[in-house]
């Protein structure tokens, strides 16, 4: 088990409860949390060496904050 | 009684999400305890590392127009598997005799093992995949531009 | 030497599921739903990561893809259940975002190195460089052309997907065709998020 | 091979993907391409508002772009059960499966009536859980046997794959549109044009039929 493989692990375990057990419980602390269990899995695949899919995943999660945002501006601006 | 009850419970849709949600989690934990599962070595579209080549991690041998072995489900099926896997486009070659730490970039263009399976044999799926997209942004900019008029 | 590894990442991965789930069947309000449904996504993604063979890429991709695209019309159904379609969003108050050419650096650096990519990955870069710069940019772009320009681009793609089948000879026709279809379609779809976000100048 | 559904009359190949018809998957396919071609030809019915106590009664006013995105959604999602039928791969049946799904948000989610955009909104976020125990599940389907072909799979020299493994794609299959989960389709059912949601039903009943043939396969 190479170290990426570990870290990435521990990270997604972390980030899981760092998303459910969110402090103060605000959708934007929700929202920042998410990326820890996100940098999980890119370590995971990492120490698999796919690349590409990491390349894209950054890409989509980068996209899922966008929209994800934009919601809660709409939410919570006047 | 109870099921009166209970289907009073399911009727409400707002229930529906705990639900799945808890049944979810109930089948995960039983998987978690079923464990370990079996992994069987021999995969489809292994994976080869080579650390020395241009291509590092996405080496799946060959040169340029010829065909690569590529271990696939169904070889009869898709005859000309393999050269997609070895082609390098001019621009990708001259990248690739440069320098040793742009392999995904040019496995990223046309050309090389992740096109070779999503266009080329499990071609299906991407275009299943690509209606979902389409689909699910019908959606959204219908209902976008409905709220604006 | 993935056989090894593959029981003890799917323990850790299908527990960060049971953990989420769990949290989604106590949580009521439904934003929080959504988030937490992007979380178990996560874990979803995970066990396909730990195959660990090419095709285990070529499986992430669609789950990727089908997640994002679900998430986008949930939100958009979400927003107009709430009432809040007709409300403005701002940009973010950043100053590096309004006035300097920041966004437009990144954005082009975005999107060149996305079309160098091509194929399905180069358009998610590309596609995030052109919402980056209409986001920031306050600028409504004309939706019905991006959608025309994605409908071509599928179309381009499905032919070439028939040249693959039924005509295995042109093979380097039709690669050609499906990298550059669904680039522009990728980059064309994420370029109507930043449409969406319809910022008030 | 002799699969569950009846040993296959003709496969059609895709390269790795191969489709097949066997008598159970054909009379599913006939079903749903039958009912696809009725919604196309099918004018929407009218919804009718009685008035009580009067003699009169108020046609609902449906604009007619919903109605054609809904009849789009409606067709979308018939050619999207259609092809969840007759597949012959683990991975793709999942794509189908969760099209049929997001089809089915569609067709609903058009209709203006907060009531009805609510259960498409709990009905959307159960399809997009639900895509996490399939896609799981067929990708534990290809690590532990190492192949994701329905006629590989039925063959009895692999491995053999996890119950609980089975129970993750019909948990999915649920979650994309099928009984108990069907009772939100009842809210649904308010929203007025009657063939486009009859095919919300249909279509996961077929899922539903089609899921039970995969995993008697394994």
């Amino acid at each position: 088990m190479t170290p990426e493989f570990l870290v990435g692990l521990f990270l997604i375990i972390a980030g899981t409860l760092a998303v459910v057990f969110p402090r103060p419980k605000t959708y934007l602390v929700r929202l920042i949390n998410l990326e820890i269990p996100a940098w999980g899995i890119l370590l995971l695949m990492l120490s698999y060496d796919e690349t590409l899919a990491l390349i894209t995943y950054g890409g989509v999660s980068a996209l899922t904050v966008f929209i994800l945002v934009r919601v809660l501006q709409k939410r919570e601006g006047a | 009684m109870i099921i009166q009850r209970i289907s009073r419970f399911i009727s409400n849709f707002e229930n529906l999400m705990p639900i799945f949600a808890a049944a979810c989690a109930v089948l995960a934990g039983i998987a978690i305890l079923s464990l370990p599962f079996v992994y069987t070595e021999d995969q489809l579209y292994p994976k080869n590392i080579d650390r020395e080549s241009p291509l590092d991690p996405y080496d799946r041998g060959g040169p340029p127009f010829t065909q690569a072995d590529i271990v696939l489900q169904y070889p009869e099926n898709s005859p000309t598997a393999g050269f997609v896997t070895a082609y390098l486009t001019p621009f990708s070659w001259a990248l690739a005799n440069t320098t040793l730490h742009t392999g995904t970039t040019i496995v990223g263009h046309p050309g090389g093992i992740l096109d070779e399976i999503l266009y080329n044999t499990r071609g299906l799926d991407t275009v299943v995949e690509t209606t979902i997209l389409f689909i699910a942004f019908a959606i959204a900019s219908y209902i976008f531009r409905k709220g604006s008029p | 030497m993935i056989g090894d590894q593959y029981s003890w990442g799917l323990l850790v991965v299908l527990g960060s599921a049971v953990i989420g789930f769990t949290a989604l069947s106590l949580e009521k309000d439904d934003l929080h739903r959504l988030l937490l449904v992007d979380l178990v996504e996560i874990a979803s993604i995970g066990i396909i990561a730990l195959i660990g063979t090419d095709l285990a890429e070529a499986l992430i991709l669609p789950g990727l893809v089908v997640g994002i695209a679900e998430i986008l019309a949930l939100s958009q159904i979400y927003l107009m259940k709430e009432d809040l379609q007709d409300r403005p969003v701002r940009i973010p108050a950043i100053e590096v975002l309004q006035e300097s050419p920041a966004p437009l650096i990144l954005s082009t650096i975005l999107i060149v190195y996305g079309i160098i990519l091509s194929g399905f990955t180069g358009g998610a870069v590309a596609g995030l460089g052109a919402l980056f710069f209409i986001a920031a940019r306050s600028r409504s772009e004309d939706l019905h052309l991006l959608e025309l320009a994605s409908g071509l681009s599928w179309v381009l793609w499905i032919a070439a997907f028939f040249v693959f089948m039924f005509l295995p000879e042109y093979w380097y026709l039709a690669l050609m065709g499906a990298a550059v279809g669904i680039l522009i379609k990728v980059i064309t779809k994420m370029s109507l998020m930043g449409v969406m976000w319809e910022a008030e100048p | 091979m002799i699969g569950a559904g009846g040993s296959p009359l003709r496969y059609l190949e895709f390269g790795d993907i191969v489709i097949y018809f066997s008598p159970y998957t054909l009379a599913l396919f006939l079903l749903a391409l039958v009912f696809t071609v009725l919604v196309i030809a099918s004018k929407p019915e009218r919804q009718l508002d009685i008035a009580f106590g009067a003699d009169a009664f108020t046609t609902k006013d449906i604009g007619l772009s919903e109605m054609r995105f809904r009849r789009f959604m409606a067709i979308a999602c018939g050619l999207a059960s259609m092809g969840a039928m007759v597949t012959g791969d683990v991975f793709d049946f999942c794509l189908f499966t969760s099209l049929v799904g997001i089809c089915n948000v569609g067709i609903v989610a058009a209709v203006k009536s907060r009531h009805v955009q609510g259960a498409a909104f709990q009905y959307g976020l159960v399809a997009l859980a639900g895509t996490v125990p399939l896609f799981g599940g067929a990708a534990i389907v290809a690590a532990t046997t190492g192949t994701l072909s329905l006629i590989e799979l039925s063959s009895t020299l692999l491995p053999a794959v996890p119950l609980v493994v089975k129970g993750f794609l019909v948990l999915g299959v649920m979650g994309e549109g099928m009984a108990p989960f069907y009772a939100a389709k009842a809210e649904m059912f308010r929203a007025p044009g009657a063939p486009y949601v009859i095919m919300c039903s249909l279509s996961s009943l077929l899922i539903f039929l089609r899921v039970i043939e995969v995993v008697l396969q394994m």
